[in-house]
């Protein structure tokens, strides 16, 4: 058995699970297959989506990235200031904070990639770094708000029979489904992941091109942020509290490795709609009762609950099949990963 | 097989929108959805046990969700979904003034009538407010007792919830509004935020009291931090010397309030605010409270004022050492 | 005599490559026993059986005569087996009295750590061995010899009742190899059972009583050492005649590709290295391990860039600041460490061939698939590489079709100069002899070649001249009629001993 | 103090080359439970064990998935931070609990109380500090930090030691939280939030490498009193609050590049 059907196979479980979902909250629930609920799974979610999406070629290296959530705090009130303070064209102002949200990705690429710090605490430190910094531009209480109509149409209007948000949405997946899949910078993401130092070997500019996963989730944070605010109408330093989890949480259900190597855009597509419609789905289902109360009025809980237990699911199994592959090794030709102990 | 199980999930999403088929849901009666600010909050709890009581007076079904953490897109989100549920009624208390409003005129624009209660949003995203206290009310009615307590001088502190919570912040405004003009010489050395835990409450609390040794006054403006802030005066043994005022729940304060560590808390009748805010938004789905009526009849607690676009709940109350053993919420 | 450690048809698989296929060994108590093989013949492989870091597929294994099944490293411990691996295995973070103490007796998890008997138990140890290296000192202070004497230690501290040594003297210099010959002597006169694995011959005559010879994962015989000859010895082992199998070379070499003078690097602890090699000529690398061969190699290849002397390519003096420059300038190097960085075994090995010419073979940045696999398929041809397809990943193919990879990769770079760092090594004989003729065969295409290589009988046979490194220094080349083991070796020793590198 | 318990934790687990976000979730559901056991009129003492009990039982699954499925903790406790949060949140929904008399304190006076808390986190840390340098399992634990491979090949079984640095973290955020309790009549169940984020930030910064393998808990004392230091120093000298998590970025971030600079210093 070749890796890439495992792949496949972990993408089939992925659309039988979606399809499961689907069918279940369509019989339990009220209101769950119609036009305007499925518009809302989406245009609720898509700022996650979005997140997932770039979180993947950085894991594909075997890196996380956890600061993309305080990221859109301090894109968003960048945004809020630049339009509000400064009086700039709303559309300029996105532009700038997409652009700033590729430098704060830049400061996390620098950190990791030329000084060798570890991606875990080096993010965990941006993380607070910049939500603190979206918290001290605003002395934590200033909001922005009273954009031009133009400008929230992206986060509210339809286009095309689909939020219009989520067209930006697929625009930047295929970008970087692109990218990951059909360059040769997807190819050494994965080849960083697998073995970071057989990369270089091999003549791949490994900081150079491990750099880029970062600014790119970085600019992606910030068009989140932008696509946030275009939906709520208000900028505030609060902007994606806890997005980050959410994000790795899509990308790991997609069946991408968390030691990099492994794993696909359209995994973590599946995985960000599974999510989506677990959130929402929970929500339509208000004729059950669970500990006294209805499923719909404790969703957000159950949710959360469901999804942790969902990504453990996911991950026991990602396990055994591994042993299973190691077990069938004895047969069959199967790609030892195991290293060498280390050499010094 | 990996483009096939490709190009299959392609299908089955885009069937979804397709295969959409709308419900009719048997509805007799009202569905009137409550959004607190917070769902795990005491307070909304107590305000959802008095909209129970209103929705079983009136037949009406009840919904009560709200978010659990502080992202700003929640509540936007609950009220989307209760738009596509076709709820009658959506009263809501808002935790992000403009953010909440771009989804409540999405709802009124598809029919529903929207009450907001507690923390208003914009005016033209709502039809009434029932107001528990105005903003102003609150603020002075904190500063007011505060300075009743200390005699109208020293040195007080606050102590709020988030940073970025916009009706505490709209409060404390209004606080230091109310002491430029009438207090002089009190002076406010801090505000510092308890993310709404306890914990962290009293252990700001325990800063400030070591940092500025000549506090006369704390006030709380969030209700986890009362509590918190009480036990670090009890713990540094300055109960009654310095002063403590907060906003908050009968229930969850009333050891420290008898033990003399708090002086008084001040809520309105959280219960009642529940209850009127349903009776409010019922009473504007069936047409009984329309634009520009001066009262209207809410159940037991019979005619109410309407001043303008806001419902009047009354001033609110002061809890003491005295009258505080006789409410139990 | 009952042996103390019995195995019996032992058989170890990894993937496709079968390391074990089957080896019977026995040691008896008070016997240093020899395990001669050459590089890959499965040596390191059955060690780790003994020791339980690997478990055998198949076979018996009895210690004092009683059969074991599930072998730990812990139970093996308890056993009385010790083992010095080639490679340290230490702790760099801890000090060297606790590593010594970590490798002791089995505690209990909720013992004392006794640092003062800890201390005086090192002390003691390594006063016994005669290494002058402070208890205290962190394992990461200290030099490869230091860490490889603390190996010993430790397992002359174990009171073990079998010692295996995989090449303990690989690097040490001479007055630290008398003292292990002191200690192996000692632990024979006690009554422990040593199992003694080196490449020099010489050493063998001196301390071995009997040698095992494996080859390709088999056993080929046990003798008393005084019934063989060095010649014969080395017979069993290759198992044909050496210098035979090597192809010929042809022709006459070209115009000087690469040129170095006086080369160094002070962070690798190379110096003034001085050569030519010219197109269409092989240049062998000889020396010690940690000679600085495959630190040459790295600089040349741009991983840790020179900071002193020039690098002449073609005429013209370059620098090299990283693998991808270099690249760019034509040369390739085939890394030693295959697995770690010759072939990313998780990966298609279509994947693994293009690696390196990104730029060139996907303008644009973009993959080209048909391309791709119609170049793979090509090399997969051209150099009879076995595997399913271009598909198949790097890692279910055997070591020696793995090195063809690597080779592949470097070669559709199309390089002036290709580095080859020990390209035979795990590799078995007929791979091995096919990798030969396809170096043979570039070097006819006038690609000019510098083999690293720790295979004596490869570097003399496969060479047109024979470079050797000792102690981070270029210290001869030496011409290929004039080569022989003899001399290679000596200059590679810096000594006129007689021991031989195979 | 409880954070500090649970930072002895959390440095054995970053010591041992794995790390732990689950833990806030852990001290949360622990206060809890000891809450809800303590109001139900049980004696305080099967609180305690209630407490300690539950958190090395959630260690115990960390350590179960984490060192026998080989699935890497990051993840693995990402996974469970979130379960426990939201069950809890099911549960509970964010009730603020009042506990009973004579929890308080341990039921003792306030002075005897507060030293007894602080008597049980300092005996704690310089029992766990000297069980680091003198037991073995404290040896053991640097060792699989270091070098897991070369741990197996001297005899330590990486897995138990790794399994069981897990159900002592648990413990110990059970411990944390029932520590956290006795300090207030009320619990609430929010109390763990962030504590991740503190206690790793705390090991960091007093030294303990994250890769495993170094530091000592000296230093995460140390790390912890820094930390802990930023909010109450911004308030003793009259600075606006809304600074403390930038300025707690920072510090983690130079705290994190002078061990990566100091590293490679070692290297060369």
């Amino acid at each position: 058995m070749s890796f890439k059907s495992l792949l496949a196979r972990h993408e089939a479980v992925l659309v039988f699970v979606i399809l499961f979902e689907v069918i279940l909250f369509q019989v339990l629930g009220r209101n769950f297959l119609t036009e305007r609920n499925f518009s809302n799974v989406f245009r609720h979610s898509v700022e996650i989506g979005l997140l997932a999406v770039a979180m993947t070629p950085v894991i594909l290296t075997g890196g996380i990235d956890l600061s993309v959530g305080s990221m859109m705090g301090l894109c968003a009130v960048l945004f809020g200031m630049m339009v509000n303070a400064l009086g700039m064209d709303p559309w300029v102002a996105a532009a700038l904070a997409v652009a700033s949200g590729a430098l704060g990705g830049g400061i996390n690429a620098t950190l990791i990639t030329r000084l060798n710090l570890p991606p875990l605490i080096v993010t965990l430190g941006t993380f607070s770094l910049f939500r603190g910094l979206a918290e001290a531009l605003t002395k934590g209480a200033e909001s922005f708000s009273g954009f031009p109509a133009s400008f929230l149409a992206l986060g509210n209007s339809t286009v095309a029979g689909l939020p219009a948000q989520i067209w930006v949405f697929f625009a930047v997946a295929a970008g970087i489904w692109f990218l990951v899949h059909r360059t040769t910078f997807g190819r050494s993401f994965r080849a960083i992941g697998y073995a970071p130092e057989g990369a270089r070997y091999a003549g791949i500019p490994v900081a150079r091109n491990t750099g880029l996963a970062y600014v790119i989730a970085g600019a992606v944070a910030g068009l989140a942020a932008v696509i946030l605010v275009a939906r709520l109408g208000e900028a505030r330093a609060n902007a994606g509290i806890g997005y980050e989890l959410l994000a790795i949480t899509a990308v790991v259900l997609g069946g991408v490795s968390i030691f990099g190597g492994s794993g696909t855009v359209f995994g973590t597509f599946l995985g960000w709609i599974a999510l989506a419609i677990l959130n929402n789905g929970l929500t339509r289902i208000s004729d059950f009762k669970i500990m006294d109360q209805t499923v719909a009025s404790v969703a957000r809980e159950l949710s959360g609950l469901l999804t942790g237990l969902l990504l453990l699911t996911a991950l026991a199994i990602g396990a055994s099949i591994k042993t299973l592959a190691v077990r069938r090794a004895r047969q069959q030709p199967i790609p030892l990963s195991k290293p060498d102990p280390a050499t010094p | 097989m990996k483009r096939k199980s490709f190009i299959v999930s392609l299908l089955i999403l885009a069937a979804l929108p397709l295969a959409s088929c709308k419900k009719s849901e048997p509805k007799g009666n009202l569905t009137i959805a409550l959004l607190p600010k917070s769902k795990g909050n005491q307070y909304f709890v107590t305000c959802e046990k008095g909209a129970r009581a209103a929705a079983a007076e009136l037949g009406a079904e009840l919904l009560f969700d709200g978010p659990i953490n502080s992202d700003p897109a929640k509540q936007n989100e609950i009220v989307e979904n209760w738009i596509t549920d076709g709820v009658d009624v959506i009263v809501a208390a808002c935790e992000n003034k403009d953010s909440i409003s771009t989804a409540l005129r999405k709802a009124q624009e598809a029919g529903i009538k929207v009450v907001t209660y507690d923390a208003d949003a914009q005016p033209d995203a709502r039809s009434f407010f029932v107001n528990q206290a105005t903003a102003q009310g609150i603020g002075e009615q904190l500063i007011d007792t505060a300075a009743a307590l200390t005699g109208g001088e020293g040195e007080f502190a606050i102590i709020t919830g988030t940073l970025t919570a916009a009706n505490l912040n709209e409060w404390i405004k209004f606080i230091k509004v109310r002491q430029a003009e009438k207090y002089p010489n009190m002076k406010l050395v801090d505000t510092k935020p308890c993310d709404d835990q306890k914990d962290k409450a009293q252990q700001e609390a325990t800063n400030l009291l070591s940092a500025h040794p000549n506090l006369k006054a704390i006030i709380g403006v969030c209700s986890p931090s009362v509590p918190g802030a009480a036990e670090a005066i009890k713990q540094a043994g300055k109960a009654g010397a310095v002063k403590l005022v907060g906003l908050g729940l009968p229930s969850e304060n009333s050891a420290y309030v008898k033990e003399g560590v708090t002086q008084a808390v001040i809520l309105w009748n959280v219960e009642e605010l529940g209850y009127l805010s349903v009776m409010a938004g019922a009473a504007l789905a069936k047409g009984e409270l329309a634009p520009g009526a001066t009262e209207f009849t809410a159940g037991k607690l019979g005619k109410m004022k309407v001043e303008g676009d806001n419902v009047i709940l009354g001033r609110p109350f002061v809890f003491t050492k005295e009258n505080i053993d006789q409410f139990d919420f | 005599m009952k042996p103390i450690l019995k195995l019996t048809e032992i058989r170890k698989s990894f993937g496709a490559v079968r390391a074990l296929k089957g080896v019977s060994f026995e040691l008896l108590a008070g016997e240093v026993h020899a395990l001669l093989g050459e590089n890959g013949a499965g040596k390191s492989t059955l060690i780790k059986v003994i020791t339980g870091a690997h478990l055998p597929d198949g076979g018996k294994l009895e210690v004092a005569g009683a059969e074991v099944s599930h072998l730990s490293p812990s139970k093996a411990r308890e056993l009385g087996i010790a083992c010095i691996y080639q490679q340290p295995a230490l702790f760099p973070d801890l000090s060297v009295a606790e590593n010594i103490a970590l490798r002791l007796k089995k505690t209990g998890i909720f013992s004392r750590v006794r640092w003062q008997q800890q201390r005086a138990n090192a002390v003691e140890l390594l006063q016994r061995i005669g290494a002058e290296i402070s208890p205290d000192s962190e394992v990461r202070s200290l030099s490869m010899p230091e860490q490889q004497l603390v190996e010993i230690a430790c397992a002359l501290g174990s009171g073990a009742k079998i010692v295996i040594m995989d090449e303990p003297t690989a690097s040490l210099t001479q007055k630290e190899q008398h003292l292990l010959f002191k200690v192996v002597r000692d632990l024979r006169a006690s009554g422990v059972g040593v199992v003694y694995i080196s490449h020099r011959l010489e050493e063998i005559f001196a301390l071995a009583d009997r040698v095992t010879v494996l080859r390709d994962g088999e056993s080929v015989g046990t003798n008393a050492v005084d019934t063989l000859t060095e010649s014969q010895m080395i017979k069993l082992m290759v198992g044909r005649e050496v210098a035979s199998i090597y192809p010929p070379c042809e022709g006459a070499p070209g115009k000087v590709v690469l040129s170095l003078k006086n080369l160094g690097c002070a962070a690798s602890g190379v110096k003034g290295v001085t050569l030519d090699v010219r197109a269409g000529e092989i240049v062998g690398m000889a020396g010690l391990v940690g000679a600085g061969r495959t630190e040459l190699a790295r600089i040349l290849f741009g991983i840790t860039p020179a900071d002193t002397g020039e690098i002449v390519l073609d005429g013209a003096k370059i620098t090299i600041s990283n693998p991808g420059e270099a690249i760019a300038r034509g040369i390739a190097y085939v890394p030693e460490d295959r697995r770690r960085h010759g072939v990313i075994l998780e990966m298609p090995i279509a994947q693994n061939m293009t690696m390196a010419i990104h730029p060139k073979l996907f303008p644009g940045s973009i993959l080209r698939f048909k391309a791709e696999s119609l170049l793979a398929a090509n090399f997969i041809r051209d150099l009879g590489i076995k595997a399913y397809g271009p598909e198949a990943p790097g890692g279910s193919l055997s070591g020696g079709n793995q090195q063809k990879v690597s080779v592949a990769r470097w070669l559709a770079t199309e390089p002036k100069l290709l580095i080859l760092d020990e390209p035979t090594q795990g590799v078995d004989v007929g791979a091995k002899s096919e990798i030969h003729k396809i170096i043979r065969g570039l070097a006819k295409d006038g690609l000019a070649v510098l083999m690293i290589s720790s295979d004596l009988p490869e570097v003399l046979g496969m060479s047109d001249r024979i470079a050797v490194m000792r102690g981070g220094e270029m210290v001869g080349v030496i011409d290929k009629d004039q080569a022989d083991a003899h001399s290679v070796m000596a200059a590679a020793l810096g000594t006129n001993g007689k021991e031989v590198a195979i | 103090m409880p954070a500090l318990v649970a930072a002895i934790g959390i440095a054995l687990i970053i010591i041992s080359r794995q790390i732990d976000i689950s833990i806030g979730s852990q001290f949360s559901m622990c206060a809890i439970i000891a809450g809800v056991t303590a109001a139900s009129g049980l004696p305080l003492g099967v609180s305690i064990i209630a407490a300690i009990g539950a958190g090395a039982m959630m260690g115990a699954l960390n350590g179960v998935l984490v060192a026998y499925l080989k699935l890497p903790s990051i993840v693995v406790t990402l996974a469970t931070m979130v379960t426990w949060q939201e069950a809890l949140r099911l549960w509970q929904q964010g009730r603020l609990l009042s506990l009973p008399d004579g929890i308080q304190w341990f039921g003792l006076s306030q002075p005897v109380g507060q030293t007894v808390v602080i008597s049980i986190a300092f005996i704690l840390l310089i029992g766990a500090a000297l069980a680091m340098k003198h037991l073995s399992a404290g040896r053991f634990i640097y060792a699989i930090g270091t070098d897991a491979e070369a741990a197996r090949l001297a005899g330590i079984d990486p897995k138990r030691t790794t399994f069981g640095v897990f159900v002592l973290m648990g413990a110990l955020a059970g411990l944390a939280a029932v520590l956290n309790l006795v300090q207030s009549p009320q619990v609430q169940p929010n109390c763990g939030d962030g504590l991740e984020l503190k206690t790793i930030a705390a090991a960091v910064v007093g030294g303990v490498a994250i890769s495993g393998g170094r530091g000592t808990l000296f230093g995460v004392l140390l790390g912890m009193l820094l930390l802990a230091n930023v909010n109450p120093a911004l308030t003793h000298f009259h600075q606006p609050p809304y600074w403390e998590k930038a300025i707690q970025g920072l510090v983690i971030l130079l705290a994190v590049l002078a061990d990566g600079l100091r590293s490679r210093k070692n290297q060369l």
